[in-house]
């Protein structure tokens, strides 16, 4: 991976024109100079996981409409950089999500119950970050980037090995809290590796509204922190270029910026109405670089793909969407004496009067 | 006169005041062809054009802190926080500047904004889009706080806040955005900074603001079973206070409750309690209550029936007001 | 034992906590080398070494929200705000995030950071230099909010703070600074969230913290030539509030007046009237008074001593208090 | 002026590597084909308002001594800054100062009674911004950047033909504001030109740990803002940047970011310990390349400068310093009621009460 001998990449902090791609839009190998083709067995998860990924969101879509989860923000069409990301991330690695990367979280293993707590509305969030090693899903725009940038700097400072991957949009990149972190992690050169999915969108606004920099990554320049632009469709691509980062980081080379364009082919969540500020046209370009399909159509030319596969594939996934189906559906149990035990390590007096008197009225 | 919903009182508001003065600039996130995520500004993009309605990048300080000098170039604009806690990441541009511009330069400079925050809970949002942060504002001096409980208050009060010379958080309860009433426009009767008696009351006097003042109706109605005839002050300005209206009615009745949503301990309602006790405590015969979220994050949506304030609790509450008058004494 | 000033007993204890623990970092704007605008750092980064003692960049919210992704990895952060008002570009990270990390992972994510905040007037300070900001995060459910009104207690409550497994507000009363003290180190025998009475008296509680504390302590003094014996609690913790302590005194004296700088409107003040009112009414023979900054923003250095609570302002709050009895009624 | 043809810039979002001189520091004329040498009088006049600006500078910090001010944060050896950026604009333009900047201040008009207001401590800022286009001076780093794009974007939308200028330091370029800003300006084309005057320090903290990219200037590429970086002890070099940036911004051209590598002689404010942070080495290098020095001796060389003039300047500098200490001797006049007469546009029936209360205190 020549790109990333530190040297060269201290030279040239501008990203490159195009995004980088290992796969064109119908699936044909592209040579790059700058990164390698990741393992057949690396490709054939990520497929494997994007089609699960993939069953997941469109089962949790329905949910909504069931009633089941009070919101869903979709991530249709951006499986690439989910699953991509996530396996290129190592165990000992944190994860900092949004709200838009459920997939991501189930393919990091953390129980789709769990997942879908915050959105289902039982808590405010389900898993054990810690378990995990991913962070509590994000809604306060770009606030995790600077949480990711601490918690990095934290390992550095303890000797640990560990990589810190946050996640977040194209309009985030516009708030404060991106560029303070942007400049804490250059500053402190820490292992810690932004990924932006630029989906084209913040709920209505376009990037034309958000940005008029020839790239986002382009704003690595201003901290002296790396970029790369990579086509964020192509799960080969995502993947090697994550990797590479996460290496980098690991190895004491700093932070990296990466901005992958790809698009969100949903709705903002399904309380949105897309119809409002883009055309069907768009859409319909969009779904024509399906991730997912473009990683089939190269396995399936590779011969590493054929039909038994795709329908163990499949079969996974609709088994994996039929248990969320059934946890999803079970009633949610909640207790409303837990409202008062973890606001501080130990309940205040007050807190434990206002529980009591909650607990008297439900008696 | 016609029947809207609260948010159509609202962008009927803005729309007229767009058509009025031509220096008012309505401006956020997804304002502008979309509409506002609660479509408050729908339709305004496409009438008034995109140099008067328009979409910012993602940014909350910069929008009001762009608000700020846009102002200080006699504009005045409108813009909308998406919900209440993110309107935090403004919280300087608020607090030290737009509060404090007209005061640290002698009057010279005005920054007539107005913040439009969607606030409080009871939609099942989940976390961060239910807050309820009231207070924060209304300890800052320099800044005027009103929130509407009907859907004409929607409508007078958006207007008077955009001719205001003074900053003016204007708070929407989200929850009442969907709530019909009559609507008159352009015919504002009741002062800015004027508290209004929903409803006339013998026995105790409800103060509540913003969502609650439907709740605190219901309560009242309720209470007639009970056998107490419940006035409701509707606070309308809670920066500044009506103590005239609202110390009038408490003196009459000799009782009070405090309604918010947000957390009482050092919610806004602690205020009302210190200042209606401070002027009228020897005609109190009982404390001045408070009902209120309690002293914890909003909670998720299958737990937030609990914490918000219902016409139950306000009942136990007005139930403990020492009716016994015998039970008084020092 | 040694005789310290409160700006030494703070800097002692940063020194026997990162002694102490070896995953408590000190960090900030100017905190390394020179030690911090107000030397509490001083001498630190010579001793614990640039990785445990540094200067960051200059951004609060960048200051606060690494400081919670390092207290996600183990570490315990105190962190410097430089100024009161410099504090608010953080606040959607103190709000929004430190505040509620604990309880929305179910206790299974412990921030506990510390974010030392000098704060209030009194120094000849400049606009923006002189905020008493303690409102903003007493109503902040999942903050603990403390402030030394001592060198003793500002030893002894940062300790605490440090300790601490919640995220602590610590508010540094800056005019206090230079005030000197016998500081005791490790022994700290008050616990953490308990309100003290610094001087007892029979006849009217005078409720104060940080910077007011030694000014009520003064005016209990001065009190005497009127004949008030005057009890004075210094609060400490301001959230959680110690209503046993509080509420204790009050019943006893029947009578109270709260101090503090900030402006009285929403101020902290309103929550102490509220609370001690509602649950002492039958032994109060007059309503709670405050005794506060005015609804103004801090003013400029000439015209502080205006707005600052004094002996003077107190002991007038004090007299109306209505010592004669027979003036009570309903 | 080559190098502000509008493509040019476009193509080439990054700062030269050398930051942009037009004097060397001991004098000689440089021959840069992206600047041009201001005229003769534009000279001469930066030399004068230095020359008048240094002197005021000292003499403030001279009534610190006195107790005459509460503080002062002095621009020593930034006057090719103050001075420079000021004359640059236009009677239409706006000024967006920090509490560093009273050199800019006075001259651009304002009088030195009315600088010093602020830190003198009679009110928070003692001239009308409206009569000079002055913002009151800011000290809540980085926030006035966003009050300069606002004010400029409204210009834009009524028509007007105003550019807004806003100062701020190194360290406030860390700031979440600084970003937000750079972005509002740039997505909306706002006539608003960035100057950092990166002065070596943050108070204590060096360049080293508020940024690592190669310049400050690097920060516009992530905006497709413009960056030019410029020698900021070169008054003639600053004049040039400045006001080339100011005709781009009112020709329709958008933002421009400068950044000026200058130093800050002094320490902080008066009341800061520079010793405790820096060499004295390290100053007396910079003394060395003071900025009135350079243009005397360029002046001086070219025979636009001799005794007599020199004498000339030097006593107008005298007699303002005169007249400043003269009024900044005479006692300060404060009312206490006029704390509750700005607050709203009409005090509140409270605010009335309260100013009751003290004026019967005051009896
Ligand atoms: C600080 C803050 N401001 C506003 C919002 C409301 N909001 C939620 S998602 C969103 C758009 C985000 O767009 P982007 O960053 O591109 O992420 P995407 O949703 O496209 O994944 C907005 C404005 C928020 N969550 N946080
Ligand atoms: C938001 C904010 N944080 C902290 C401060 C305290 N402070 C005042 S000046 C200063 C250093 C500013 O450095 P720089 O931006 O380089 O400007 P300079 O003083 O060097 O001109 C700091 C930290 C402040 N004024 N505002
Ligand atoms: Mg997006
Ligand atoms: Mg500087």
């Amino acid at each position: 991976m020549a790109r990333t001998s530190l040297p060269a990449r201290e030279r040239s902090l501008l990203p490159t024109d195009a995004p980088l791609s290992l796969l064109t839009k119908t699936g044909e190998p592209v040579v790059d100079p700058e990164l390698v083709m990741p393992d057949d067995d690396v490709l054939l998860e990520l497929h494997r996981r994007m089609v699960v990924g993939r069953r997941f969101d469109t089962q949790a879509t329905a949910l909504t409409r069931q009633g089941r989860l009070a919101v869903y923000p979709s991530s249709r069409g951006q499986e690439a950089c989910e699953v991509g990301s996530v396996l290129a991330l190592r165990e000992q690695d944190w994860l900092f999500p949004t709200y838009r990367d459920s997939v991501a979280l189930v393919t990091r293993g953390v129980p789709a119950v769990e997942t879908l707590t915050l959105l289902q509305g039982g808590w405010h969030n389900g898993y054990d970050p810690h378990e995990h090693r991913v962070a509590p899903q994000c809604t306060p725009l770009a606030t995790n980037t600077l949480h990711a940038v601490g918690l990095a700097h934290a390992a550095k400072l303890k000797g640990e090995d560990t990589v810190a991957l946050v996640l977040v949009g194209d309009g985030a990149t516009s708030e404060g809290d991106t560029h303070e972190a942007l400049n804490f992690a250059a500053v402190w050169q820490a292992p810690v590796v932004f990924l932006v999915q630029n989906n084209g969108y913040a709920i209505s606004v376009p990037m034309s509204k958000q940005n008029v920099a020839p790239s986002l990554a382009h704003k690595g320049v201003g901290y002296g922190v790396p970029s790369v632009l990579v086509d964020g469709n192509d799960p080969a691509a995502l993947y090697a270029v994550v990797r590479d980062a996460v290496r980098v980081a690991a190895e004491g080379g700093g932070p990296t910026l990466i901005e992958a364009i790809t698009y969100r082919v949903e709705a903002h969540t399904n309380a949105d109405d897309a119809t409002r500020y883009r055309d069907a046209d768009e859409v319909a370009a969009w779904l024509d670089r399906d991730p997912v399909d473009r990683i089939e159509a190269y396995l399936t030319a590779r011969g590493l793909l054929d039909d038994a596969r795709r329908a163990t594939v499949a079969a996974e996934a609709e088994a994996y969407a039929a248990s969320v189906r059934e946890v999803m559906n079970a009633d949610v149990e909640v207790d409303p004496a837990e409202l008062f035990e973890h606001v501080y390590a130990e309940p205040t007096r007050q807190l434990r009067e206002q529980a009591a008197l909650l607990a008297e009225e439900l008696a | 006169m016609s029947t809207l919903s609260m948010s159509g009182a609202l962008n009927m508001a803005l729309a007229d005041a767009l058509e009025a003065d031509e220096r008012v600039l309505v401006f956020g996130e997804d304002v502008g062809p979309l509409g506002g995520v609660f479509r408050i500004t729908d339709g305004l993009a496409a009438r008034f054009g995109d140099r008067r309605v328009f979409d910012t990048p993602l940014a909350e300080s910069g929008i009001v802190g762009t608000a700020i000098g846009m102002a200080m170039n006699g504009m005045r604009p409108v813009v909308e926080m998406q919900f209440d806690a993110f309107a935090y990441p403004a919280f300087e541009q608020i607090t030290s500047h737009l509060a404090k511009m007209r005061n640290r330069t002698r009057g010279k400079v005005e920054v007539p904004v107005v913040i439009r925050i969607p606030y409080g809970g009871g939609i099942g949002g989940v976390e961060h889009h239910c807050d309820s942060s009231e207070a924060y504002y209304t300890h800052t001096s320099g800044l005027r706080v009103v929130t509407p409980g009907t859907p004409q208050d929607g409508y007078d009060l958006l207007r008077d806040a955009i001719d205001s010379p003074d900053p003016v958080i204007f708070l929407e309860p989200k929850r009442r955005y969907w709530s019909k009433g009559e609507v008159v426009a352009d015919q504002r009767r009741t002062g800015f900074d004027r508290a209004l008696i929903r409803r006339p009351g013998e026995d105790v006097t409800l103060i509540a603001y913003g969502p609650m003042v439907a709740t605190a109706l219901e309560t009242a109605e309720a209470a007639k079973e009970e056998g107490w005839d419940v006035e409701v002050v509707d606070l309308r300005s809670l920066s500044p206070f009506d103590d005239e209206t609202v110390c009038g009615s408490v003196r009459r009745t000799g009782r009070a409750v405090v309604v918010h949503e947000a957390a009482g301990f050092g919610g806004y309602g602690a205020e009302v309690v210190a200042r209606v006790t401070e002027r009228c405590f020897h005609h109190l015969h009982a404390p001045v209550l408070r009902v209120t979220g309690f002293d914890i994050p909003y909670p998720p949506p299958k737990l937030e029936e609990h914490f918000l304030p219902g016409v139950d609790r306000i009942l136990d509450t007005i139930g403990r007001l020492q009716w016994d008058d015998e039970v008084r004494g020092a």
